[in-house]
């Protein structure tokens, strides 16, 4: 297997205060991998920098060997990394359909087209009902997103991010302020949507990251403190002093 | 979109609308009166509005036009815009009406001419015809004259010519700025001075020859200091409206007192602005006598607008009472309200203004030959003041309607 | 039609979207054979400009989230070089008949998009609007500088009729422009729908909901706002184009913020969430500038007020309100709104009599000569000495304004009930 | 030409000192609540028309403490019945929201008071030249501009510096977000700076009034060039907005002073160019004409090399 993502050294200071101290990560291709880390720990800054939302101080990202630090997103996901968002992050005011379309435009290679009607393209139309009917939206097609309740929105935050077909997936929390029956049904949509893709995902729920991860990495003040297939993880004693006596189970 | 029913409705609604324009009615003879009715030079274009409806009246008074129609002037605000001018033109026409009035900028002056004679050409049953009272840039009866356009009053070359034989006399001038605004007659004032002076006194010199923005400087200030500092023993503009009232001001605030020759530096609040500084240096080039007023029908003429209006207005411009007098007479003497007919009388029309004057409307150009009067700025002798403020104009020199008069290079294309 | 923005995928049939266009078309051909008078056909040709004008500004606000207070500058450099153009071929005479200048026009707009977007479009919202500003004054201020492109303070003038003829036609009168200002009208509002339906247009409003996320799905958001920006620049150019051959003459005024604000004005009003709105804004407003200001001097005035009334209380303008309603007349519920309707508007027309009364008396105070006291406003005569005629209407505003807000509360019941219905119909 | 100098220097300083007034106000606002204020000029308008109606019924001097105070309500009034409700549809509809009512300022002044230009003048005492110098006035009327110009500039930098208000004002600014937790009434500080912000502009308006010209065109004179110097300055830095207002102040003051052109600077290195080529225009054209260019050409080059503006830390 060839590696996915890799991150050498990377630093991320915000002002004078050091995020992300020096980690170094690659996650094979393939490879379901779930960050984990106590609150502060850096995750999300990681998870960002990994998107290339920020820039890190120091150290390189690459993709697949490609060195890509400091290319804009819309390059990055061009090159077959999708990332969804913590904070729900869709587009307010077009359909749900809409939403899940304009995730994958430019994958399907239509680009900044202004001649192509959108409503003949068959190719992304019958792709968008296929994601619809993936993310098990399909008779929400004709709303607009912003009215949608928080668990529908969360679910079309992945639709949105598997749409264009990245094999590379990124997902922060997709199971954040669920409730059980919620976060048990988006484990399954995850697990069935990566299916043979790279997935990295930053998450809270300890039964999610054991139930879905290949590998776990553990992150604690900016730094890699453990990182293994979870039966390591869970036995590793350094990170259950980092959780502080928390059950890791 | 809408759907289909709300497009019908749509359109039904738009039709009753578009339909239910004024269409013509002949009654009273109207003439659109399209001149700056807002902005900077709303002062101007208004007082010439309510001169031009007095003397309507005063000849609606007396019978009317036709035996018995009434003269009516309708007023067009441009906001002193041509392209606006255009609009307006636009709703004239489509209102029926045949006669337009317009004075203020040349600019405008320049749109319509070239508008009116298009319209003219393309819808030969709705002409119209073109008084114009005060544009003067002289290329409206020269290169670009037109037969549809009749001007009123002198243009600038003449008043120039009549300007600089009263600065030439003066051997001692040395030193002379020109400042004035940045579009056709503001450029046409500038080269006739250049043109004039170098001809008459080829011994002064041009110390500067300035062009600022028409109507936005509101603070002269920095133009009357680079004049100081220039040396100018006097000033020439062609400033007129709020831009002859904030150069006056700003003048007077600076303690500017050297001499300033110009076409329009009186009434709308410029004689008021410009005050004690500027009694016997400010000189002014214009059709009609101020004071003393020359006859008793132009006296009680003044005194009957002023009192009209509570002595806020004066009568300034002498010209429009002429203008809208010629039309009447030529549609009595046509016997007839079409433009065309109208135009064949006022060529070559003879007329006696109420303060004795007699013009004549040369036919090859279009341009009224009149005497020209040049008066200064003063408190003593004054008969009727301005801006009820005790200062007024009082005629110097007079340069007869043969003297005055400038040759032409207009050759008209007649229908 | 659909609303372009939430449009259902391939449900509106493309029969049915087309039989709309069909409609328009016949509209916009039969208009002048309803309305000859002179004045009428002024007023279309004006209306025609302004749709295609203010349906590409609103590809900037409405579709693509950008604020301009500086879209004139498109429309009126099209018009400037539209202008040179026909000079040009009037003046050379060589081929080049006059419906073809727009492009010239179109043009213009699209390169000066291209350089003045290459700059501006890096963000949106408020910095945008800024910039837009400074760029809109700094293009105004040149047009009146650079004399020898712009003609300065008088602007460029040039006989439409010099051109080659189109078909025999000259174009000399109105009824011939407005065919050809019409033709064009219907060319770019089609255009401009189809834009908004491709997946360029999709993604301009994917950028304004929100860029980030667009970013993350593939799409630099500078350069979906560059291109909108240099398609809404085209559309304004040829609109400025034809008010070149409409009008004979471009002025620094077409280039202006005077401008820029009225399309933004018309566009707003109509509703910029809709395709069709800025059309209905664009109609709507020539008609009160035209027919209102026959009435009243203040009509701006009023404008300006039903422009601040539809920024607080209706921001998705007529269109908007009048969308509302679609689904309650779909399940034949309309009725039921009429009486509340009607007790809600009866006293706030009394309320608006009220209002426009005495605004048309003060501004009657202000303007009125010496001596004169009595005005005419709705059919009577009125003596703004005596007190009687402020107080009427004083009383009609003031309790017209309490009456209605009593029955306000009852119509908004009765649409919430209407619109619960339609609702329930909508989702079985 | 050294009084030219001199004098060009006191006309910049009464202009940009009076831009000063106006765009204080402005970046205040801007900075602490994210709305860019497009009726801002109108209010200074609308100061000019209530001055000149109090100083034709009781005197200059009552309106110049009056005007202002009542446009400071009137903006207060609009924050608070207005804007307050629009700000939930976000900052761009803000934005429209004051262009509407910039829109409708003007043309309640005309319904109002007319087209024309009023007749609003400075009182009689100062309508007297204060020194003479090389034999020009300098008026009085500017020097007492100055002079209330640079009163306001101090006593804004007292209020900020030394008071509990303006510590809070200050904090805002630095830190949009965060005043709320600081347990103040933001609803009210939002409008007290809106209303004070609205009454400096309203000053500015009632001392410009007899300068400048009282017509309904004032504010749109204005308007835009106060833009220019909040965002030239950098938005958030009232030390910024000073020094850009002196800078435009002074920049349109010489540029009319200048009566150079490309093509004399061609001449004076020994290049010559041609009258009559269709871009002669480019370089003809004098530095006293192009002086209505210069401050939106600057703002165009500042938002493309520093968007932060001159003083400005966060970028516009």
């Amino acid at each position: 297997m060839s590696t996915a993502i890799e991150l050498i050294d990377l630093y991320k200071s915000f002002g004078s205060t050091e995020i992300i101290r020096g980690v170094n990560l690659a996650v094979e291709q393939g490879e379901r991998h779930a960050i984990i880390g106590p609150n502060g720990a850096g995750k999300s800054t990681l998870y960002n920098l990994i998107t290339a939302k920020y820039l890190p101080t120091a150290g390189r990202i690459r993709l697949r060997g490609e060195d890509v630090t400091g290319c804009p997103p819309y390059e990055i996901n061009r090159m077959g990394l999708a990332r969804s968002f913590q904070v729900t992050n869709i587009f307010p005011r077009m359909s749900v359909f809409e939403n899940v379309r304009c995730g994958m435009l430019w994958a399907m290679n239509y680009r900044y087209s202004f001649w192509r009607d959108v409503d003949e393209l068959d190719d992304v139309n019958a792709r968008s009902r296929q994601v619809l009917e993936d993310i098990g939206m399909t008779s929400r097609a004709d709303v607009p997103a912003g009215v949608l309740s928080y668990a529908e929105q969360r679910a079309l935050e992945i639709g949105i991010t598997i749409a264009g077909g990245a094999d590379i997936v990124l997902l922060d929390e997709p199971t954040a302020g669920m409730n059980r029956s919620e976060t048990d049904h988006t484990v399954e949509l995850v697990r069935r949507i990566t299916e043979n893709k790279t997935l990295i995902m930053v998450e809270h729920d300890m039964s999610v990251v054991f139930g879905l991860a290949d590998r776990i990495t553990v992150l604690v003040y900016g730094e890699v403190i453990a990182s293994g297939p979870p039966n390591e993880i869970r036995g590793n004693p350094a990170v259950r002093e980092a959780y502080l006596g928390e059950e890791v189970d | 979109m809408i759907d289909r029913r709300q497009f019908t409705r749509l359109a039904a609604v738009l039709a009753a609308g578009l339909v239910a324009f004024p269409t013509l009615a002949a009654d009273p003879v109207r003439i659109g009166f399209i001149d700056p009715l807002s902005g900077p030079f709303a002062a101007v274009g208004t007082s010439g509005l309510r001169q031009a409806q007095f003397t309507a009246d005063e000849i609606n008074k007396a019978g009317g036009v036709l035996g018995g129609r009434k003269l009516v002037v309708v007023g067009f605000d441009n906001k002193i815009s041509p392209k606006e001018s255009l609009i307006q033109l636009k709703r004239v026409i489509g209102d029926g009406i045949q006669f337009i009035m317009q004075g203020n900028s040349s600019g405008v002056a320049n749109a319509l001419i070239d508008a009116v004679a298009k319209h003219n050409e393309r819808e030969p049953d709705k002409r119209v015809l073109y008084l114009n009272y005060s544009a003067v840039d002289p290329s409206l009866t020269n290169e670009k004259c037109s037969y549809w356009h009749f001007r009123f009053d002198a243009n600038a070359d003449m008043k120039m010519n009549a300007l600089t034989d009263v600065i030439a006399a003066n051997k001692k001038m040395k030193k002379i700025y020109i400042i004035g605004q940045d579009y056709s007659f503001g450029k046409a004032v500038a080269a006739a001075a250049v043109r004039d002076l170098s001809l008459k006194r080829p011994d002064i010199e041009i110390v500067g020859n300035e062009l600022h923005p028409i109507g936005k400087v509101k603070d002269f200030s920095p133009y009357i200091a680079k004049i100081k500092a220039s040396g100018a023993q006097a000033v020439i503009t062609g400033n007129w409206g709020a831009d002859m009232l904030n150069l006056s001001k700003a003048a007077s605030d600076a303690g500017l007192e050297i001499p300033f020759y110009t076409y329009y530096a009186a009434g709308n609040g410029i004689t008021k602005a410009i005050g004690a500084g500027g009694v016997g240096k400010v000189r002014l080039v214009h059709e009609g006598p101020s004071n003393p007023p020359l006859t008793d029908a132009w006296r009680n003429l003044e005194k009957r607008y002023e009192a009209k209006y509570n002595d806020k207005e004066n009568f300034t411009q002498p010209r429009i009472s002429n203008t809208v007098h010629m039309l009447a007479n030529a549609i009595n003497k046509a016997k007839s309200t079409d433009p065309a007919k109208v135009a064949a009388a006022l060529e070559g029309m003879r007329y006696t203004t109420i303060w004795g004057d007699v013009v004549t409307m040369r036919a090859s150009d279009h341009q009224l030959q009149m005497p020209i009067r040049i008066s200064v700025h003063t408190n003593k002798g004054i008969e009727f003041d301005m801006d009820h403020s005790g200062y007024g104009l009082l005629t110097e020199s007079e340069v007869s309607a043969h003297v005055a008069s400038t040759p032409t290079t207009c050759k008209m294309k007649r229908p | 039609m659909a609303v372009a923005n939430t449009a259902a995928p391939g449900r509106s049939s493309f029969l049915r979207r087309n039989a709309i266009w069909w409609a328009a078309l016949v509209l916009v051909v039969l208009l002048p054979q309803v309305a000859r008078s002179g004045t009428a056909i002024a007023v279309l040709n004006q209306m025609c400009i302004m749709v295609i004008f203010s349906l590409s500004y609103n590809m900037l606000l409405g579709q693509g989230g950008m604020l301009s207070f500086g879209h004139a500058v498109y429309f009126g450099l099209g018009g400037y070089f539209a202008m040179h153009l026909i000079q040009l071929a009037g003046g050379a005479g060589f081929f080049m008949p006059l419906p073809l200048t727009p492009i010239a026009g179109g043009l213009a707009g699209l390169f000066f998009g291209l350089l003045f977007g290459s700059f501006s479009t890096n963000r949106a919202g408020t910095v945008f609007a800024m910039i837009s500003l400074g760029i809109g004054e700094m293009i105004a201020a040149s047009s009146l500088i650079f004399v020898k492109f712009s003609g300065g303070e008088e602007g460029i003038t040039a006989d439409r009729t010099d051109l080659t003829p189109f078909f025999g036609h000259r174009f000399g009168s109105e009824v011939e422009v407005y065919y050809l200002i019409a033709g064009w009208m219907m060319l770019s509002a089609w255009l401009m729908y189809r834009f908004s339906r491709t997946p360029l247009g999709r993604m301009a409003n994917a950028v304004r909901d929100n860029p980030e996320r667009a970013e993350f799905v593939g799409y630099s958001q500078r350069r979906v706002r560059l291109l909108s920006f240099m398609a809404a620049g085209f559309f304004a150019g040829i609109a400025g184009g034809l008010f070149a051959l409409n009008y004979e003459i471009v002025t620094e005024e077409t280039v202006n913020l005077v401008t820029s604000g009225i399309v933004l004005l018309q566009a707003y009003i109509g509703g910029v969430g809709f395709f069709a709105g800025p059309i209905v804004g664009a109609v709507v407003y020539t008609l009160l500038q035209t027919l209102l200001s026959n009435y009243t001097e203040i009509w701006a005035f009023y404008v300006g007020l039903i422009f601040v009334a539809t920024v607080m209380y209706a921001p998705t303008g007529l269109t908007g309100i009048i969308m509302m309603h679609l689904p309650i007349y779909r399940v034949r519920k309309l009725r039921t709104l009429a009486l509340p309707y009607l007790k809600v508007g009866v006293p706030a027309l009394c309320c608006a009599i009220g209002v426009i009364g005495m605004l048309e008396l003060l501004h009657y105070l202000s303007v009125r000569a010496v001596g004169q006291s009595t005005k005419r406003l709705f059919w009577m005569s009125l003596n703004v000495e005596q007190p009687t005629p402020w107080i009427v209407f004083g009383l009609l505003a003031v309790g017209g304004f309490f009456v209605a807000r009593r029955m306000a509360p009852a119509l908004v019941a009765a649409w919430e009930a209407a619109s619960a219905q339609a609702q329930g119909r909508g989702e079985r | 030409m050294l009084e030219l100098i001199v004098f060009s220097l006191l006309n910049g300083l009464v202009y940009g000192l009076l831009l000063f007034m106006l765009s204080s106000g402005l970046t205040l606002i801007f900075s602490m609540m994210g709305v860019l204020n497009f009726a801002h000029a109108s209010l200074y308008m609308l100061g000019a028309y209530f001055a000149y109606s109090i100083s034709a019924k009781v005197g200059f001097w009552p309106g110049l403490v009056i005007a202002p105070v009542l446009v400071g309500v009137v903006g207060a009034l609009i924050e608070r019945y207005g804007l307050r409700n629009v700000h939930r549809y976000g900052h761009v509809a803000e934005l429209i929201f004051t262009f509407g009512i910039a829109f409708l300022i003007e043309e309640s002044i005309q319904l109002i008071w007319g087209k024309q230009t009023m007749d609003y003048r400075e009182p009689e005492i100062l309508s007297v030249p204060l020194f003479t110098l090389w034999g020009t006035d300098f008026p009085a009327y500017k020097a007492f501009m100055l002079a209330v110009s640079i009163g306001i500039f101090i006593a804004l930098l007292l209020v900020l510096t030394r008071t509990r208000v303006g510590l809070i004002i200050q904090a805002a600014i630095t830190h949009p977000n965060q005043v709320a937790m600081l347990g103040h009434n933001v609803p009210l500080v939002f409008t007290g700076v809106f209303g004070v912000g609205s009454a400096l502009a309203g000053l500015a308006g009632v001392i410009a009034g007899p300068a400048l010209g009282t017509f309904p065109g004032m504010a749109a004179v204005l308007g835009s060039i106060v833009f220019v110097v909040i965002v030239v300055g950098g938005l958030g830095s009232l030390w910024g907005a000073f020094l850009a207002s002196l800078l435009i102040g002074m920049l349109q003051t010489f540029a009319v002073a200048v009566d150079y052109s490309l093509e004399d600077l061609f001449a004076e290195i020994g290049i010559s160019t041609s009258k009559t080529s269709a871009l002669s225009d480019l370089y003809t054209v004098t530095v006293a004409q192009i002086g209505p260019i210069l401050p939106y050409l600057l703002l165009v080059l500042i938002l493309i090399f520093r968007p932060t503006g001159l003083f400005g830390k966060r970028e516009v």
